[in-house]
């Protein structure tokens, strides 16, 4: 595996992280991109599922009654910015910044998605209380069947977030560290696009044909 | 992005994507809010703005680039829309056909 | 949730031995026979392992290995033993369908038979088969050395065994789905089958669906990312172009399956309504679902078989393939049509005609491409000195009888015609067709053809000629029958009818599956037999057949580096061209260290908590499933904390190795290949043109 | 061994050498197998009445007809490979082989444009005949005969269907008549899980699936008998799922109307629902029927035309609907006597 690492990726090159590494780094980040786009498959489909049951409200409350669109918009911001705070963890560790201002800015990331996460079940409990609940319909199967997908999602990266800073603080920045902090940054940054289709399909798309 | 190596450059390509993406964001909902739900073009719109918002964090936050070291990773983005967009366009298609033809006596 | 006590469902009278107590029939007798063959053997197995010592060998070189070519030839096995299985419920349907109207089986018996041996064959048999060849074969071809993630590919063996364990299980405890390899809900549903047999198989798709995903991401960057230098995309050989279209497929087609099976799963276990009847469920969104997988998958089987078709058909034929470029796009436009036709099993579904005339019309064009194949390889055998051993046999009874299958395929393509024979015989005809002379008849070919490379033996070629011969006309008889009882009408997945017209097609298609048992039977004598003679069957120097391809250039039985030196390449037959110009057999420059992964146990506790965790869910049993789920979470982030997963082979140790196996190159005779199925033949092939 | 390139050799006997060569991959008693399967397949040589290859209505006609144009239109791009496949076997066998030999030669210009080519035209013609053949034969689409359609409405019960005849009020199980010369206009659905109907010898199928309709038109050119059924595994009483269909003229058909008509029982919520258990025909039948019915059907007066549309209907009703009240469970209605319904 002769991997000359590539250079013009700014946010996620591995080639700049210093030291041996056992595997071809391009390899790594080029089998995480292809794990991410089954995933996207996956989200997909259950997108597609969810277009398809916009109507299937069978006399259950619908997005009108259910959505509410404040906490909606600090969810997104919350989530948007994290994907910001964790590009900038990537750029302090690339330029071999202090190992502190790294850790702060993951720590960072890490209470914004507790955050995005806690407003969203927050969310979930509003809805329950209003009859929202998944067993009550097709549409609102649909409904619970993708955006806790995402949540999923975040709560495993929070995971592998929190394993990671225990790593770094026992063992310190291991190149092999490293290259799994970048695959959680592409993930990170992944999520925030499948959430973009979440607002824009499942919240507006639903709110205005549901 | 001149310097494309440097420290504040990689920072700058990161704030730039935040802010168009925040400056997009905040476009859907207003738009959304602001024409209701009775002008279901709206969604057009909104469609536009997710699609612009995927291209900024695309390209300022994953760097999926044409440049040549990136071309894997743009082929694979590429074809993997392409089967999105084939299952999710056909599913929505068949499944809207066969909801009009399965309910035309009710 | 709670009506269930801490064992959840289970209780003795889930034992399918007690059913035979307070029922004793034939039906429950045939279900108890089959779940004591599974005690009888699991427990001979264990006992010889344990009476011949050994378990360390089994722990430290087969379990817990990360080698590609052991993973590969693991998976081979687990297949083999699935196959068994499946090959016996193959033939029990025969049997009742030869016996009807007065059967022997309970509908329901006959049910979970069918709806097994659909899943077994499909997930257990003909993925994990695949996945065994292309994990042996597909790094040596391409110069590499080892896939891009070897432990990923532990796992994925891992679950992909302990799902299948779990289908085994439900041979002795409780009872399988009897909804067909499909499992179309509502039938699947809560309502209609409150049973766990759907539960078996939602878990048993789940898991093996991930490990086949993954497997598919390994694969896929492997060969975009580990070829050889020199290797260019268009220098690979054909059956890496068909594994990479197939892993690609595997990536894109299975989340579909698996979203389809989990959320059946959250109808069935937590009261949602994806597919109810009621409640705004949508019973059409599944079969989409299952289709958008489905059909990508029959050709995720059948590609990499195409392939193996293409390296035999060239191989001995001593010719180079015809029409490479072709191929390879031929292999691309099936890959990526194979995602646009799925509706063609749902044509009877309702929906407008212009829907069935794009979807019916796309498939049709696969045949296309695969008739472009199928001259390519006439065309390679055209103008060639061909040789007929056994993996050639198989090639041609592939290339005859597959026809026929892909023809029938396009007659099920007219939605007109298919409104006619759809469910009915006439499709399980096609889909054997196509499955066992296309799928099967690669993957024997293939055993036969890389056997001595990973064993260092050849098998015994007569024999191999005779069980394929079997092979060949025991499908015939079983499967062309059933094209003329569908046509007739006799719908699928029928225990019984009652119309004698169809009864003599039955006879004849129990013959036929008598002879194909006789195909297995043969095929074990085979490898017992050359077994037997391995010491004079040995082909050390590593090129039996005259190979054209990197995997002939090294010794066999591979060693654990596959190459001392990794090769540059600068042909498409390499090892052809490196024969001809006298650069094959060289020993390296310099000898370096190499490095490969560690022995890694966490694919063997994966594979042991997975199979708790599937069989809690089963059975409803929460505080295991809870227990097991976060086993495996802590499992994977342990294994994180590994910080040196690699071992080094030292240089002077791959210098031994490959000096030893130098001189013993300089010491064999070169044979030709009148002489290649005698002990002359120790694998150094001898130039003939 | 030395290789002969090209000997001319005269055709009859290569052809004769041929065959020996062939003959050759197959064992003696393999040859007596053909035997064996024609003694068999004689056995019973009566030809099901139940196929779209015994078609008794244009539908089945045109479907037949389109299944053989696909069949002979495959071969012209199948054959080559039946013929050439054992020639150059022959031929180009290494031992005793007459061809000439060309180990490095890979791609021929020509050849490949015949090789896309042809494939590509078959497929061609084919696509244009699927079109017009899947255009004209829409299920959907109401048959344009003399007189008005009947209209019969399908519910896919366990293990029976119901036909419900609402012009004339009517509905029967077990079997279904049609006048000959007479469209008919079905609408469909399901009480239970999805199902697929089939006659064969009229149309072709269609699924019918729980709170949702389907439809399919055929029309009757031939009196005679026929079977229709269910093609969708459904469980325990799958096989037994068929009914007769007849075919009869105006007069027979008013006839049998008024039969159903006086000897048919009501059908009302509670016949409906002891219908609607999981029982087969025979089963039902037993239950049922009166003795003026035949031995196969059950007849039944309509006394609510609304009956279909209150089935499907059922999962329209925005409640969750209980076990015990989806036809088709184990536990809808009498829970216990279908115990001992093996084959
Ligand atoms: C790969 C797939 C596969 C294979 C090989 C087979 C093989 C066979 N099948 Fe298959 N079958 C299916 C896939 C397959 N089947 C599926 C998907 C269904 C539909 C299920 C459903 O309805 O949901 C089905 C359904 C099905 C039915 C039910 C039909 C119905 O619906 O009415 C019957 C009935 O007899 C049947 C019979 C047989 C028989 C007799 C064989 C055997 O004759 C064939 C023998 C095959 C083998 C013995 C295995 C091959 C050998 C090897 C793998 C190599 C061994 C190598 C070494 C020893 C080194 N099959
Ligand atoms: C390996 C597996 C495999 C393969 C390769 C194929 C190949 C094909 N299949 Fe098959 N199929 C299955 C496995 C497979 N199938 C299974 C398992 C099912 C049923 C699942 C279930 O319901 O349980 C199924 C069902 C199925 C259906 C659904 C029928 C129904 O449910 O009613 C249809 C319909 O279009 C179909 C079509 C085709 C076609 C057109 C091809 C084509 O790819 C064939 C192409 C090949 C050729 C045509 C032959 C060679 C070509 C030439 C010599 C060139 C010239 C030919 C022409 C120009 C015509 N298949
Ligand atoms: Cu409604 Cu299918
Ligand atoms: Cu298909």
């Amino acid at each position: 595996m002769n991997g000359t690492p590539s250079t013009s990726n700014p946010s996620v090159n591995p080639g700049q992280v210093p030291g041996a590494i056992h595997k071809d780094p391009d390899m790594v980040i080029f089998g995480f991109w292809v794990f991410m786009m089954s995933d996207l498959i996956f989200f997909g489909v259950v997108f597609a599922i969810y277009i398809t049951m916009i109507g299937a409200t069978a006399g259950g409350p619908g997005p009108r009654e259910l959505f509410d669109f404040g906490s909606l918009f600090a969810q997104t911001m919350l989530l948007l910015t994290s994907s910001l705070t964790v590009g900038i963890a990537t750029v302090t560790m690339k330029h071999q910044r202090s190992q502190a201002s790294f850790l702060f800015w993951v720590v960072v990331t890490l209470i914004l998605g507790l955050g995005f996460l806690t407003l969203e079940l927050y969310d979930f409990s509003q809805m329950a209380a209003q009859g929202g609940v998944p067993q009550r319909s097709g549409y609102l199967s649909a409904f619970f069947g993708l955006v806790p997908l995402h949540g999923l999602h975040v709560s495993f990266g929070c995971l592998w977030m929190l394993v990671l800073i225990v790593q770094i603080c026992k063992v310190g920045m291991l190149d092999i560290i490293k290259l799994r902090f970048l695959r959680l940054a592409l993930f990170w940054h992944f999520l925030d696009l499948i959430w973009i289709g979440i607002f824009s399909v499942v919240y507006f798309g639903g709110w205005v044909y549901g | 992005m001149a310097n494309k190596s440097g420290y504040a450059a990689h920072l700058r390509t990161y704030l730039t994507g935040y802010v168009l993406s925040v400056v997009l964001t905040i476009a859907a909902f207003w738009a959304v809010l602001a024409v209701g739900r009775e002008n279901k073009s709206v969604l057009i719109l909104v469609g536009l703005l997710g699609v612009a918002q995927l291209a900024v964090q695309l390209k300022c936050f994953l760097n999926v680039t044409t440049q040549k070291e990136g071309r894997d990773n743009l082929a694979l983005v590429l074809f993997s829309t392409l089967i999105l967009l084939i299952i999710v366009v056909g599913t929505a298609w068949i499944m809207g056909n066969l909801a009009v033809r399965m309910h035309t006596t009710m | 949730m709670n009506e269930y006590g801490w064992l959840g469902k289970l209780n003795w009278d889930s034992l399918v031995f007690s059913k035979l107590i307070t029922d004793p029939s034939v039906s429950e007798f045939v279900a108890s026979t089959a779940g004591s063959i599974v005690i009888i053997a699991t427990v001979a197995i264990l006992g010889l392992l344990t009476w011949f010592r050994v378990w360390g060998t089994l722990w430290s070189e087969w379990l817990t290995s990360t080698d590609h070519k052991r993973i590969g030839i693991m998976y081979i096995v687990f297949a083999l033993v699935m196959m068994t299985r499946g090959l016996l419920e193959g033939m029990v349907m025969r049997a009742q369908q030869a016996a009807a109207p007065d059967g022997f089986l309970y509908a329901d018996h006959f049910a979970q038979l069918f709806s097994t041996h659909g899943t077994i064959m499909i997930f257990f048999v003909a993925v994990p088969f695949v996945v065994g060849l292309v994990n042996y074969a597909m790094p040596l071809q391409i110069g590499a050395r080892d896939v891009a993630f070897p432990v990923l590919n532990q796992i994925s063996l891992a679950v992909t065994v302990a799902s299948g364990i779990l289908l085994m299980v439900s041979l002795v405890v409780g009872e399988f789905s009897t909804g067909g390899w499909s499992a179309y809900p509502p039938y699947t549903g809560g309502d209609f089958n409150p049973g766990v047999g759907p539960d078996y198989w939602i878990w048993a798709i789940v898991f093996s669906g991930a490990g086949t995903t993954l497997t598919g991401i390994n694969f896929t960057v492997t060969i975009i990312k580990c070829r050889a230098a020199g290797m260019k995309f268009f220098r690979m050989p054909m059956f890496c172009w068909t594994v990479l279209c197939s892993s690609i497929l595997m990536i894109f087609a299975m989340p579909p399956l698996s979203v389809a099976a989990l959320m059946l799963g959250f109808d069935r276990y937590l009261d949602f309504h994806f597919f109810t009847n009621d409640l705004g469920g949508n019973m059409m969104n599944y079969a989409n679902l299952f289709w958008l997988f489905g059909h990508p998958e029959v050709y995720l089987l059948v590609l990499p078989a195409y392939g193996i078709f293409s390296e035999v058909f060239s191989t001995f034929s001593a010719k180079r393939l015809y029409g490479y470029k072709s191929l390879v796009i031929a292999t691309m436009s099936i890959g990526v049509l194979s995602f646009t036709v799925w509706l063609h099993h749902f044509f009877t579904m309702g929906q407008s005609p212009t829907i069935n005339i794009v979807f019916g019309i796309a498939t049709m064009l696969i045949a296309v491409p695969t008739g472009v194949k199928v001259y390519d390889w006439m065309a390679t055998m055209y103008r060639g000195r061909i040789r007929f051993t056994t993996p050639m046999i198989y090639s041609i009874g592939f290339l005859i009888l597959f026809v026929i299958g892909g023809l029938s395929g396009v007659i099920l393509a007219n939605p007109t015609v298919d409104f006619q024979v759809h469910n009915t015989l006439f499709l399980v005809a096609h889909f054997h067709n196509v499955l066992i002379p296309g799928v099967l008849f690669g993957l024997l070919a293939g055993y036969n053809y890389w056997f001595p490379k990973a064993f260092g033996f050849r098998l015994n070629d007569k024999l191999g000629r005779w069980s394929a011969f079997l092979w060949v006309l025991g499908f015939m008889l079983t499967f062309f029958p059933l094209y003329g009882a569908g046509l007739l009408g006799m719908p699928r997945r029928s225990f019984s009818y009652m119309d004698l017209t169809f009864k003599p097609y039955m006879l004849v298609a129990f013959v036929g599956a008598m002879v194909v048992l006789c195909a297995l039977i043969s095929l074990v004598v085979q490898l017992v037999v050359s077994l037997r003679d391995r010491d004079k069957n040995r082909v050390p120097v590593g090129d039996p057949w005259d190979g054209r391809s990197l995997e002939w250039s090294i010794p066999a039985p591979a060693p654990s580096y596959n190459f001392a030196e990794l090769p540059r390449v600068t042909d498409r037959d390499e090892f052809t061209e490196a024969k001809e110009q006298g650069r094959a057999y060289l020993a390296p420059k310099v000898y370096r260290d190499i490095e490969v992964p560690k022995n890694n146990p966490l694919g063997f506790i994966l594979c042991v908590l997975s199979g708790i965790l599937m069989f809690a869910l089963v059975w409803y049993i929460w505080w295991l499933a809870l227990i097991s789920a976060v086993a495996i979470i802590v499992a994977v982030i342990a294994s994180t904390f590994r910080w040196d997963s690699e071992r080094v082979i030292p240089a002077s140790q791959v210098q031994e190795d490959t000096e030893k196996w130098l001189e013993q190159v300089k010491k064999s005779r070169a044979v030709g290949r009148d002489l290649e199925n005698t002990p002359a033949n120790v694998g150094y092939a001898k130039l003939e043109h | 061994m030395d290789w002969k390139v090209d000997t001319p050799m005269g055709f009859s006997q290569n052809f004769i050498q041929f065959f020996r060569w062939f003959s050759h991959f197959f064992p003696r008693p393999v040859l007596a197998l053909p035997v064996i399967i024609l003694f068999l397949l004689n056995a019973n040589p009566t030809f099901a009445s139940e196929s779209f290859l015994m078609p008794l209505g244009p539908v089945a006609h045109e479907q037949k007809t389109h299944f053989f144009w696909a069949t002979a239109l495959t071969m012209v791009a199948v054959l080559p490979v039946f013929i050439l496949v054992p020639i150059i076997l022959f031929k180009y066998r290494r031992k005793k082989g007459t061809g000439i030999y060309t180990p490095k030669w890979e791609v021929y210009g020509p050849l490949e444009v015949v090789m896309w080519g042809v494939p590509f035209l078959v497929i061609l013609v084919l696509s244009v005949m699927l079109w017009r053949a899947t255009i004209s034969l829409d299920p959907y689409e109401e048959i344009q005969g003399v007189v008005p359609p009947v209209k019969v409405e399908v519910v896919g019960l366990d293990w029976k269907w119901l036909f419900i005849y609402p012009q004339l009020e009517i509905a029967t199980v077990g079997e279904l008549v049609v006048p000959v010369h007479t469209p008919v206009s079905m609408t469909l659905t399901s009480d239970t899980v999805m199902q697929s109907f089939l006659i064969a010898a009229l149309a072709g199928q269609i699924y019918v699936m729980p709170g949702m309709t389907t439809k399919l038109n055929f029309i009757a050119t031939k009196l005679g008998k026929t079977q229709g059924e269910n093609t969708q595994f459904t469980g325990k009483g799958f096989t037994d799922q068929k009914f007769d269909v007849l075919i009869k003229n105006d007069e027979d058909f008013q006839a049998w109307v008024a039969q159903v008509r006086a000897s048919g029982i009501p059908l009302n919520e509670d016949t409906y629902n002891r219908l609607a258990t999981r029982t087969t025909r025979e089963e039902a039948h037993k239950e049922l029927a009166t003795a003026q019915m035949p031995a196969q059907a059950i007849y039944f007066t309509l006394p609510d035309a609304s009956l279909f549309q209150d089935i499907v209907m059922r999962y329209h009703s925005g409640k969750p609907l209980s076990i015990e009240e989806q036809p088709g469970t184990e536990k809808f209605g009498r829970d216990k006597e279908v115990e001992g319904a093996q084959p």
